[in-house]
């Protein structure tokens, strides 16, 4: 019941460099559960775009569909949004960064959305390399269509209707790296901390980055490992078989040092080892990312930070060769070659 | 051979060969030639869904009278394929006249007695003038060209000037060609009577007029049309479209300075991608478009269905094919008419053009991103194989004095700054159509949510069923102002009196014509009308009324256009005659012509009462 | 409070509540309490496409006379969710009744003169009595359906039995539910009088019938017609029907054995992928669905292409909901009617069911699995949102005598070997329908490749155009001939002199017989006919031809099922009246009838010539 | 032209332990371009399932459309085949394969059917370890179209056309690596004695088997690296602007030694170096496994052999724990619950 939660006041809220004030960087009130894990993620990217001083119409935000794709609305109400159709935000996003190169593109889209129906679209606009930041709300779960277990899920988990998901769970920050992205980072949505500064990184990339934040779904909490007990209230919620009741529980929030690990509760009384990785790694080294990768997989453990970092990578519009100024702004003239080139070509083919 | 049956100009020529052996280039070589004596051509490919070794046939047509569509019966065979030898025997017209290859000797059970075998050894001479295998399977096609030359009485000097065209960039291969195809004239000369009774004569009937196929014209269309953004996916027949367009762009669209594109063009990893891009692309402010086939069209239903909901301007090309399924795709038909009109799930109407001549893809690809932007709705230009992948004669393209972009209602910074009270959905003139602004317009003004769930005249979020229901109704008042954007019919009314007529488009205009003069040799007066668009304006629907019998002809099986028709006029049924053809060759004159003299008499006393 | 006005078993209760607060099984528990006391009910569900705390609406209909419509007006608005209060307490018809929380003040604004207000405090009785804040806020709600037990009269010992069922597996829950009920009870005696001037009347009018929803019939429908694969990707309105399947199945499909599941159920990773798994499994001669909505149709055109044109028996349901696009999720409507009827690119037509009743939907997917195998070709089972997720008062699943599969025409092993000529596109029986074998029947005769490409009688690629069309029209012999395998329509022709009709099709059922019923208190007398399928059979054909003017009832805006008529069997367009209904909300009878009074008038003139 | 080859014979074959000869296993005459990669491949299934003695009927061979998905007509006529449509044949597998446990499910593909259009499903069946063997016909373009640039071609090779492809080459070994796949491998069409028998594993294993087999297209044969110098067929062609005419070419044959690493050359003048992993590798090793790719990758080498292989890994049947009996076997007896069931059914609902 976000709907009744103030809108968030911050009196000490300045001005920044370019002179918005935080409350420019809000999008319309949330109508995600209270405590989902989406909505501080929402509020994350308000603080980055806050303290990145972009200019919120420069920005343009997008998003497939689900619980997490309906964030933009609660995000940047001075960006222009596109809350496309199931698993299809990377091409609309493609297509507008085609048309002008020159605005940021923050997309923001579900497990569910990305790691299954949006699966083609999500390797080829790695691919691509498209100069655009592209962050995954990971809860595991479809939470819109009421908590299926999506392809990350893991295995082992119990999703609320009691089935057990039996499936290995698709990494997504394995596969972007394999699939060569230039920016891999993974964070938690509780850890404020961490991600914030990640998504600032991330916009500031020039190329495509990838954020995969892990965002417990707080009403149909089997994000990780929930083979574990399960606390009172959802024992109690299955017991009297109240299906439509989703109480209300606060976000889970977490703050921990570079270079540990740390276990997260979540709502279903579920553990979660989060392992943040150290200031010392040199994100350069691909082999050096894989192998991280591998061992945090073999101890059970999420890796978290920026995994991958490449600096020099050519963005699309390079690849492409196209010219600076944004196509969406070429004009007439720059764009009918005239009559004489088509007297020309007339004699070409006669 | 019999005198009497000289025919000048007026005749068709089918070339089989087996594909990937360069037979195109010289058959199209010759198609060129003819032209250029000044007669009207036209040449269709009838090529199989493989890359090499499969059957494929090219046939011109040429008629002095400027009847362009397909014919049946063919005057002349050119038959050098031993896996359709059999077939194309018995395909020629009697009396007309079969060439071969007559290295080896023609087997008893193909000759005829009805018709004239014209044998060169076209293997033959090769080996004796070439060593290298491949100039000899090339040369061979040479030859043939050159013997056409003289049997066909065609100047050698048009001829060889095609060569020198065709060969520009490479000019030492100028020579050879021409040794070559001298090397068939002379084998004529030295074996032959010539001409034929079937040949040419020089004219000046083509004028200006040029030969080229649809798909470029569309590609170039885009071009002059301001397009910048192209996403696409491979896919027979409409692959050519994105390609003419990319070198067509990179001719006139580089930025003189740098050297950089002033375009974009990227291939998808599939349909829905493609779709997805244009969308993306067109709702940030550029003119986009991509180009599929059926199976492309099926897949982008979801996102046409975005596009019209969300109020998109979107460009797509269909370049139809035989359907359904994977169908035949190398075969033409006009079968996505119905799933283009109403694509997508939900209640939705799509704008359509049906260009029928490469000039028309030119000319309505120029609609088509006006209207796109106009309307804010997706527009879909309705190609088919035929129309997209054979040289069509046609007008030469011409720009329009004055020509500029319609880009529609776009809300600008400064109509902001004046306080233009902006909602996305807002019917302020009344007519369905809303402002919208592009992305980045104004830093507090304008900015909204573009989705594809219902929102409220201002772009936000709702469930509210009498916001859903003012948005529905107001797009359906759109639809109702399209009617005066859309172009409108073709009409030919010459005969007052006839209650009668026929009505097509796309690619059946052609046919349509001739068959027209074939009904009125036997004494069937029928007026016409040639749709270019939908909706369907009131001129269409006026046509309608004042006729009791429309004979209604398309290249699909189920009679879809008939189908809109009835469904978005209130037609009666009983008034449309389905004239078909769904075989995947293009429709002719003939085929035409023989299905309305069939009902015309059946259908007399429907009209009486 | 006027006496006067006394109803008994006849009116419209409304819940207004905020989602996730547990008021869903309350509410129900409510409905079926009146349904046990032998009443004819149902419910409607309105409910917001978000998890957790926007309004939500349940609106339950008692019908003495077996109305099972959704009615306009409320009678007693149960209004418990602050941000819709202003709507809630608006839409009361005057001299109905509003209750609410009254812990706190009701604000002037929502008071109305010409309405009862029944003030409940709530939240005091549940602080009062219990401390876990979870509890107090589940509680609430049985504490209002306490207060209305009396209200409304309604035995307090079949709620119990209600609350009794309900909580059968965890029986220490009954008591303190028993006990919140009782607190709503008590609070009512102490301080109103009761019952209201609505209320409810022991009856026997239910008899065996079942309160069920769609989505569990159809899931039950797929177990016993021998459904084992399901494959499907979530969307609502239709992820509960493959749950339902899943739930049965876990019960009825266990091999006792081994405990294995004599059935698969694969969550697949989107749309394509489920149709495509189920056109796998249904080609290697399993019965196989998947279940999807609008968005997902789409999705699925390019498979439903190859099906048809591959001839592979698929069943999917569509539960519709408000498009176009993604529309809205959790509202009603028929509007892929169109899609569903001519789905993919190319000439197609599709076979379609159209059940009403969630015994229909049993009856129609033994039908469906059957017919799919008997044609060989897809069949959508069309349900929306309305008969798919809200309960329906129903009669009882039944089979009948002798229920078996029919498999259609299945070549074995011996017919092979006993030199049964096999060609896998054959018309064999010259109905369009051929004969196929399942992979793995024969090691040496049978075997053939399924594709969505050209190809001959016995399976082999072709591109020969003679081949191509002779499938095609091969196709269309099947469509005529399904005709006399798919459900006739449902007439009612009592006023043999009326020139009039009404004709309707899925959850226009309950609405329209009762608008019939209205329209012949007004003095029109209309027969009816209910629309089963499509193809449409010579019954629809004769029984339009009997009438001069048809009232064609849809819950779309762009009357689809109105073009399906014409289309298909050339219905003259001026004698379907459109009577439409597309706000997402189920159709009311009084909307049906007020449209149809108003072109009654209208439309006599044109009855006259 | 492959239409003129002769049915090739086999005078020294004898029968097979299910007594059937090698020419059982041919299928009608390919339609390829003569010289086509592919069409060793079909050879070599025809010789791998000979070899094993599989009797055709109780193998289903699946494809989706390109040049590549029509090599199951021309293999084993005596197998029921399904070309389904472009990009969509994992899941039609899937289906077949929850109906009939019992067949053998040989699936086959192209780069452009895999690796763009077929992303998704490539990935997810994968993940569901549906027992297949799942064959990438890799000719780095899309052949059946006229040579476009797939996403497995590699970055700067030059395709017919001209233009220069920008975008680096998806691996398609390294994803399915990524994905989990149990049994993983990669070979040359050419190498037909590396080839067959990784075939004949491949059918073996229990669960999904994937092999990428590089395959030249010799009409658009911009396979790999093609940035080097084109042969004079190539030019010849180019110059004389003869766009239709396809050259008759040889099938590129190539054998070299376990652990050893070759050139070949290609139709187009271009190498490709491949380099057979050596006898002693382990291949139950993931990390190995990831170690030897990237090794691979960044010496520019091809890395053949069987890569990766996890024995002990469950197939979908066992995960969703179907009974043993194919579910297109059960009865009507089996299925259909009766009508004692459902008066039940019918009383809890009323
Ligand atoms: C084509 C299509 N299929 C299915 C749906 C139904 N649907 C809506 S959201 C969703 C899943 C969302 O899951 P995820 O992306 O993980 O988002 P979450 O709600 O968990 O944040 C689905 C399947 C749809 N809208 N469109
Ligand atoms: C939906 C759809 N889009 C596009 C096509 C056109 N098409 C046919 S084959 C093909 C690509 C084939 O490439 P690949 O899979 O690599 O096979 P190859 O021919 O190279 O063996 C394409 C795009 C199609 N048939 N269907
Ligand atoms: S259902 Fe889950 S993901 Fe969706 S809003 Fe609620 S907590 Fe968040
Ligand atoms: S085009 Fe290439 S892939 Fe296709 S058959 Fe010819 S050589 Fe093989
Ligand atoms: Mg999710
Ligand atoms: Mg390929």
């Amino acid at each position: 019941m976000s709907y009744i939660k103030p809108l968030i006041h911050h009196p000490l809220s300045k001005q920044n460099s370019v002179g918005y004030l935080k409350s420019d960087y809000e999008g319309v009130i949330s109508t995600l559960c209270a405590g989902c894990g989406h909505d501080s993620i929402s509020s994350a990217i308000v603080q980055a775009c806050y303290e990145l001083s972009i200019e919120p119409h420069l920005l343009a935000k997008l998003s497939g569909i689900g619980c997490s794709s309906k964030t933009p609305a609660y995000f940047l109400s001075n960006s222009h949004g596109f809350n496309s159709v199931h698993g299809r935000m990377p091409s609309v996003a493609t297509g507008a960064n085609l048309a002008n190169r020159d605005l940021i593109y923050l997309g923001v889209s579900g497990d569910g959305d990305t790691a299954s129906i949006g699966m083609g679209q999500f390797t080829h606009v790695i691919r691509r390399n498209l100069n655009m930041t592209y962050i995954v709300m990971n809860n595991g779960c479809y939470g819109l269509t009421k908590g299926q277990d999506s392809a990350t899920a893991d295995e082992g988990s119990k999703s609320k209707s009691g089935s057990v998901n039996r499936f290995a769970a698709i990494d997504l920050v394995g596969l972007a790296l394999e699939l060569g992205a230039g920016f891999v980072a993974r964070s938690f949505s509780g850890d404020k901390s961490q991600l914030i500064p990640l998504i600032k990184r991330a916009i500031q990339h020039p190329g495509f980055s990838f954020i995969d934040v892990i965002s417990p779904c707080v009403t149909f909490n089997n994000n990780v490992g929930s083979t574990k007990s399960y606390d009172y209230v959802r024992e109690h919620n299955e017991v009297i078989k109240i299906s439509d009741f989703v109480p209300e529980k606060d976000e889970i929030k977490v703050e921990y040092d570079e270079g540990t690990s740390k276990k997260v509760k979540l709502h279903d009384g579920s553990d979660l080892e989060l392992s943040k990785i150290s200031s010392g790694y040199d994100p350069g080294d691909m082999k050096t990312a894989l192998l991280r990768l591998q061992e945090s997989r073999v101890n059970n453990q999420i890796l978290t930070g920026l995994i991958y970092l490449e600096s020099d990578s050519q963005d699309l519009h390079s690849m492409l060769d196209t010219v600076k100024t944004p196509l969406n702004k070429l004009r007439e003239a720059d764009l009918i070659p005239g009559k004489k080139e088509l007297e020309e070509i007339n004699k070409s083919f006669a | 051979m019999s005198d009497n049956n000289i025919k000048i100009n007026d005749f068709v020529i089918r070339f089989a060969n087996v594909n990937g052996t360069g037979s195109a280039s010289a058959n199209s070589m010759f198609a060129k030639s003819v032209f250029r004596m000044g007669i009207p051509i036209t040449g269709k490919n009838i090529f199989p869904s493989n890359i090499q070794g499969l059957p494929t046939w090219y046939e011109v047509r040429v008629s002095e009278k400027g009847y362009l569509g397909r014919k049946e019966g063919i005057d002349i065979m050119v038959g050098l394929n031993p896996q359709s030898l059999e077939r194309d025997v018995r395909s020629v017209k009697p009396g007309g006249y079969f060439m071969y290859d007559s290295t080896k000797l023609l087997h008893k059970e193909y000759r005829r007695e009805d018709i004239n075998y014209i044998g060169i050894p076209m293997m033959e001479i090769c080996i004796e003038n070439y060593t290298d295998p491949r100039l000899r399977q090339l040369f061979k096609n040479i030859i043939y060209v050159g013997a056409l030359t003289t049997l066909l009485n065609i100047d050698i000097e048009i001829v060889k000037g095609v060569i020198a065209d065709e060969f520009s960039k490479k000019p030492k291969l100028i020579e050879p060609n021409v040794k070559a195809l001298l090397l068939g004239v002379e084998y004529v000369e030295r074996n032959f009577e010539f001409p034929l009774n079937v040949y040419c004569e020089k004219r000046d009937l083509v004028k200006d007029k040029i030969v080229i196929d649809g798909n470029s014209a569309s590609g170039l269309g885009a071009i002059y049309a301001g397009a910048t953004v192209a996403a696409w996916y491979p896919i027979t027949p409409s692959t050519s479209l994105v390609n003419a367009f990319e070198n067509f762009a990179n001719k006139l669209r580089i930025d003189e300075e740098t050297g950089r594109k002033k375009f974009a063009i990227l291939q998808a990893e599939d349909e829905l991608a493609a779709i997805g891009m244009v969308i993306g692309a067109s709702w940030n402010g550029a003119r986009a478009f991509t180009s599929t086939s059926g199976p492309g069209v099926s897949l982008m239903n979801e996102f046409l269905g975005l596009a019209y909901f969300a109020e998109i301007p979107t460009v797509l090309y269909d370049v139809q094919r035989a359907g359904p399924s994977t169908g035949m795709p190398t075969r033409t038909q006009q079968s996505d008419v119905l799933i283009c009109a109403y694509a997508s799930h939900g209640d939705t109407k799509q704008v359509l053009l049906f260009p029928s001549t490469p000039r028309e893809c030119f000319d309505l690809s120029l609609t088509a991103f006006d209207l796109a932007e106009q309307l804010q709705t997706p527009v879909i230009v309705m190609l088919d194989l035929d129309l997209g992948m054979n040289d069509h004669l046609s007008e030469p393209f011409r720009l329009k004095k004055g020509h500029h972009f319609e880009r529609g209602k776009v809300v600008s910074t400064e109509d902001l700054e004046n306080g233009f009270h902006f909602g996305r959905y807002l019917d302020v003139d009344g007519d369905g159509i809303s402002y919208r602004t592009i992305p980045a317009t104004h830093p507090t003004m304008g900015a909204n949510v573009t989705r594809g769930t219902s929102r409220n005249e201002y772009a936000r979020y709702t469930e509210d069923e009498r916001e859903y229901v003012k948005n529905m109704d107001k797009l359906i008042r759109k639809w109702e102002s399209a009617k005066s954007y859309v172009p409108g019919p073709e009409i030919n009314e010459s005969f007052e009196h006839s209650k009668n007529a026929i009505l097509y488009f796309g690619t059946t205009l052609f046919p349509a014509v001739e068959a027209l003069d074939m009904l009125r040799e036997n004494g069937h007066e029928l007026n016409s009308i040639r749709i270019l668009s939908f909706p369907f304006n009131q001129e269409v629907k006026d046509f309608i009324d004042r006729h009791d019998t429309l004979f209604v002809v398309e290249q699909n099986r189920d009679a879809q256009m008939r189908t809109l028709l009835m469904n978005e006029m209130d037609v009666d049924p009983k008034k449309l005659i389905k004239v078909l053809n769904y075989d995947g060759l293009p429709i002719t004159a003939d085929h035409i012509c023989r299905e309305i003299m069939q009902n015309i008499n059946k259908s007399e006393p429907v009209n009486l009462n």
